[in-house]
């Protein structure tokens, strides 16, 4: 499917959606609430047939966080991008771990790194970060290590 | 029958194939003068040839007349990546009378470095190369932080 | 009955909490011979049979994302050798391919040739470190010496060349660090000549040998539908049938005038993955001589600006590692430096079908299994 | 002719002659008793340098190559280092069983050198009953290894032993088998009778190919029995670390190491006397040119250089094959190499009873 019938039938999926121009790929805007039944059709809809998550990331834009989602189909090649914004003091988002496996790891990296927290995921525990780790999660952009941080 | 047959077909596919492994490491062993691999490191130390491009450590080319060619410009400290070169500048007066920056102490962090040669890349007189050295082994880590530039050594005529 | 060592309870300080009356729980890790680094693996066993492998990764996360936003676009791709250090080449490439990308850069078709060649021998190193590695994994130690010794050739071209040789640092956006060595050409032959004459030795030795098929064929199997679920790229996937060679599908530099296969096997098990690995070096050499004595002249390295600056954006490459699909995800606020910078390591998504495939499997399985997908620590912690 | 037996009996003679009989004999005893310690040590030395030797060639590598010439006194550095490092003992373990395997492990390996023949007519104890004693002692040797991986408490140790515990129980019984078929062609126990038996060709040459087939199903059982590659289990590197031993440094440890090598040569030397001939030189027939001429060569020689090719086709195997999986391992014995000898044994005793046999 091409980028402009992708877009035309994800309007048709999700008329809340909101579209960025510009990138690679697709790149939709979305509301966390509306993730998870969003993620299920785009799974499960036999002409998008997304099945491969190739990337999942969090990323601090200082006023709030976002979820992005790499999503691909092996059937069809065609590939799009899901952002879904989320508020900077109580990030949550539903997990998509029983829509892709591959979600189950990478969402831990994300709650770890960002602290978004995956509403009914299996296994949301560290990961990366040891036992028992405080403070704020390392990736979020006012994270400061004092200690083991070398200054330039 | 044809069950004692495949598993007579069995064990001599198995032994067989355990045979020709062992018929490799045989010659293996038989040809060890010929076929070893092994470098005799401390020993060869007079015969091991890097080649030129190696990246051993940074060095600062001095010419015989104890002059090279760094100007101070820092856009070596700007381009490595972790900090592992300090350059100190001073003010040199030159014959017309005019302040003229120059190079006061290059100091070189070999602890730090990466060897990533992103400080060679970026060098614009070609003041600095990769050495060949590589035994780098110390038992005082300070004694990797080192002063480039030899003392009474300046900046050679003509380098801008 | 055992003694008080046994009881479930004794990890409790670890989060994980399965597991029945006569369970054994077992740290394999972070030290430990067939984890090839600092993984740290909670199985539980009953009696020989993994019932449950919890991965514990961070030993060695060192944090490249967060390092990544402080550095330049020249200076970030340093880093990233270390992240997949056995194809330190072709990590260096998908992020110089990112910059590119940003930059809208023009490569020489030279430094084109001269990347995918760094990176097929990359390739071809990887997976020889990875054969004698996998050998080793299940028991036999001789591979490791033959696989090391045409490793070694490979490592020297690359010394020779790049001036390391491990963590070359060599792609540059733009192109390449340097130009070739003038002995690059001959060298190579050199190994390729080499290489053919060995390559049977590894079949005698190893994958004919009756003993490595029983420890292999059968053993953590994992169907096509899962592997693309678990988001598997590389030999590994390929290994379950999944077409996912982005050589392939997403052809860059000049791998669409190539001519190689992009090997499949429909087995799912270690013996699949590990012959999808045996092939591709054949392919690899293949893509070598195909372009070692049509390396087109001219420059190595396009023009760039001395201080490099993405636009405003998000950019996005991937390239086939010698592990499976490397993604560089660039947020740019127009700056110097990277907003923010993802990886997608293969071996992260590789390792999380770990528990699935060695799931009632032995434990000599459950080391087959961690050899044939073969973890690059580093890569998965990153 | 040049033989041990004479100075072994000069010994003997002149001890009896010049000290009551009780003295002679308690001196006898404790020269034995040096020999067969000072035996165990050089075993140790030896194969251990051998070992690193025939891998290094295997592998493209030089080998000890530093510690005097060709690097000859390496395992006596490696000795000297264990004997001097602190002996640790983890806490949580048993101490009384942890301290003791090692020395039982020891203490058969020793104990089974005692029915061999190492030269013709030197031998601590002819037995009667000796090849039966060898196999008997020889099994002790897993009430040490499941005493280490019990007393350890570790679940690696554990794993490993009782690894080597199915295993060892599970190989003796191919090994045993294929015994037999030479017992059953000789009809004697007796270590000395067996080689005698051999005096006009080797088993290996007069027994067809019923002997050999015994002949490889023992190599290979034995192979198992000592916990060698692709054996291995009860210390599998890559999959327990170190199996039954982790726990174990210094001395204990070392201990484990030399039972092992000279368990290695206990099964050899074993199979190179029922096989192979032990002392007995090369022989066709009897009263040949040929054999006067191979009876020239001592018959130690002939014993200790059956023994150690024996010894390096076990290490052959070892730095060629990948690892069994324990499963695999069993399932080799009990599908494979039991039945196989079970009719091979059939097939030797028809061949005794009609005296076929050479």
């Amino acid at each position: 499917m091409t980028r402009d019938e992708l877009k035309i039938k994800i309007s048709e999926l999700l008329p809340s959606a909101v579209f960025e121009e510009g990138g690679e790929w697709l790149n939709v805007q979305i509301d966390p609430a509306v993730w998870l039944p969003f993620a299920e059709q785009l799974r499960s809809s036999p002409d998008l047939s997304f099945d491969y998550l190739f990337c999942v990331t969090g990323v601090d834009w200082k006023t709030h966080l976002s979820m992005v989602y790499h999503l691909s189909s092996t059937n069809y090649r065609h590939t799009l991008v899901v952002k879904a914004k989320l508020d900077l003091n109580q990030p949550e988002i539903e997990s998509v771990s029983h829509i892709w496996r591959t979600a189950e790891f990478n969402e831990r990296e994300a709650y770890e790194m960002f602290g978004i927290k995956f509403l009914h995921h299996p296994d949301l525990r560290l990961l990366i970060l040891p036992e028992g780790w405080e403070g704020k999660n390392p990736m979020r952009k006012d994270f400061e290590d004092p200690v083991n941080m070398i200054k330039l | 029958m044809s069950f004692i047959k495949n598993y007579l077909n069995d064990v001599w596919g198995a032994v067989k194939s355990l045979a020709t492994g062992m018929k490799l490491t045989s010659q293996y062993a038989i040809h060890h003068k010929k076929e070893k691999i092994t470098q005799l490191y401390p020993d060869n130390r007079d015969t091991l040839l890097l080649p030129e491009r190696f990246r051993g450590e940074v060095v600062l080319i001095h010419d015989e007349n104890n002059e090279h060619a760094c100007t101070g410009c820092t856009a070596c400290e700007i381009a490595c990546p972790n900090g592992s070169i300090k350059i100190i500048t001073k003010f040199d007066i030159t014959p017309e009378g005019k302040k003229k920056k120059a190079l006061d102490t290059f100091v070189y962090h070999l602890d730090m470095c990466t060897m990533c040669n992103l400080c060679i890349e970026a060098c614009p007189t070609d003041a600095i190369k990769m050495d060949q050295t590589f035994e780098h082994s110390v038992t005082d880590r300070n004694d990797l932080i080192k002063i480039l530039n030899k003392p009474g050594s300046r900046i050679r005529d003509g380098v801008e | 009955m055992y003694r008080e060592s046994t009881i479930v309870n004794e990890s409790a300080s670890l989060p994980y909490n399965g597991g029945d009356e006569g369970d054994m729980i077992i740290n394999v890790g972070p030290q430990h011979p067939s984890t090839h680094g600092v993984l740290h693996l909670i199985i539980t066993l009953n009696g020989e049979t993994v019932k449950k492998v919890d991965p514990n990764l961070g030993y060695i996360h060192r944090s490249m994302e967060k390092m990544c936003e402080s550095l330049t676009y020249r200076q970030f791709i340093y880093v990233t050798s270390r992240m997949d250090y056995l194809s330190a080449h072709i990590n260096n490439h998908c992020c110089a391919l990112c910059v590119e990308k940003g930059l809208q850069l023009e490569v020489p078709p030279r430094a084109q040739v001269i990347r995918v060649l760094m990176d097929e021998l990359t390739r071809l190193a990887s997976h020889h470190l990875w054969w004698g590695a996998f050998a080793m994994d299940v028991g036999a130690l001789t591979p490791f010496f033959l696989a090391f010794r045409e490793r070694e050739m490979i490592n020297d071209i690359m010394e020779e060349t790049c001036g390391t040789r491990l963590t070359m640092n060599y792609m540059v956006p733009g192109g390449v660090m340097a130009d070739l060595h003038p002995d690059f050409q001959k060298r190579v032959h050199e190994f390729i000549a080499h290489f053919k004459k060995k390559i049977d030795e590894y079949d005698e030795l190893i994958t004919d040998n009756i003993i490595f098929q029983n420890r292999t064929k059968g053993i953590g199997y994992i169907s096509k539908e899962d592997a693309i679920a678990f988001g598997m790229t590389g030999p590994s996937a390929r290994g379950s049938g999944v077409q996912c060679d982005i050589r392939k599908l997403y052809p860059y530099e000049v791998y669409d005038k190539l001519q190689f296969d992009e090997i499949i096997e429909t087995g799912g098990d270690c013996f699949a993955r590990y012959m999808v690995r045996m092939k591709e070096m054949k392919q690899s050499i293949s893509i070598i001589e195909q372009l070692i004595d049509n390396i087109p002249e001219g420059d190595f390295q396009a023009k760039t600006k001395a201080v490099l600056k993405l636009p405003k954006g998000e950019f996005y490459s991937r390239v086939e590692t010698a592990r499976g699909e490397l993604g560089v995800y660039i947020i740019s606020e127009g700056a110097t430096t990277p907003y923010r910078i993802k990886f997608r390591s293969p071996g992260y998504c590789n390792l999380s079908a770990l528990d699935h495939m060695a799931k009632g499997q032995k434990i000599g399985d459950l080391v087959a299994i961690m050899g044939a997908l073969d973890l690059v620590i580093p890569d998965i912690d990153r | 002719m040049w033989s041990l037996q004479n100075i072994t009996d000069n010994i003997h003679d002149w001890l009896y002659a010049t000290f009551n009989p009780t003295v002679a004999m308690l001196i006898e005893y404790a020269i034995i008793g040096a020999l067969a310690i000072g035996l165990f040590a050089m075993l140790g030395l030896v194969l251990i340098y051998m070992e690193r030797k025939v891998s290094a060639w295997m592998q493209l590598r030089l080998g000890p190559n530093r510690v005097g010439p060709k690097g000859i006194f390496q395992t006596t550095a490696d000795t000297l280092k264990l004997i001097v490092k602190e002996g640790m003992t983890p806490t949580g373990v048993d101490k009384l069983l942890f301290n003791l395997a090692p020395f039982i492990v020891m203490i058969v390996a020793m104990v089974v050198l005692a029915p061999l023949m190492f030269a013709k007519g030197f031998q601590i104890w002819d037995l009667n009953i000796g090849v039966f004693f060898i196999t008997a002692t020889s099994s002790l040797s897993v009430i040490g290894i499941l005493m280490a991986g019990w007393a350890s408490n570790n679940k690696y140790s554990l794993l490993g032993a009782m690894r080597s515990g199915a295993q060892i129980v599970s190989y003796e019984l191919s090994a045993g088998l294929s015994v037999l078929a030479i017992i059953v062609l000789t009809g004697s126990l007796r270590l000395s009778d067996i080689i005698n038996s051999q005096e006009n060709g080797w088993w290996i040459f007069k027994g067809h190919i019923p002997v050999w087939i015994a002949f490889v199903i023992y190599i290979i059982a034995v192979t198992a029995e000592t916990n060698r590659a692709p054996f291995d289990l009860a210390e599998a590197e890559s999959e327990l670390t170190a199996g039954f031993h982790t726990e174990y440094s210094g001395m204990k440890f070392a201990l484990f190491f030399l039972a092992e090598y000279v368990n290695i040569f206990v099964v050899c030397a074993l199979g190179a006397t029922l096989f192979l001939g032990g002392w007995m030189p090369l022989h066709f027939g009897t009263n040949t040119r040929f054999n006067e001429v191979m009876d020239y060569i001592p018959s130690s020689v002939w014993f200790f250089g059956k023994t150690f090719f024996l010894i390096f086709v076990i290490m052959w195997f070892r730095w060629t094959f990948p690892r069994l999986r324990i499963d695999q391992l069993l399932n080799l014995e009990w599908k494979y190499l039991l039945p196989i000898s079970m009719i091979n044994l059939l097939l030797v005793t028809f061949i005794a009873i009609m005296n076929w046999h050479f």
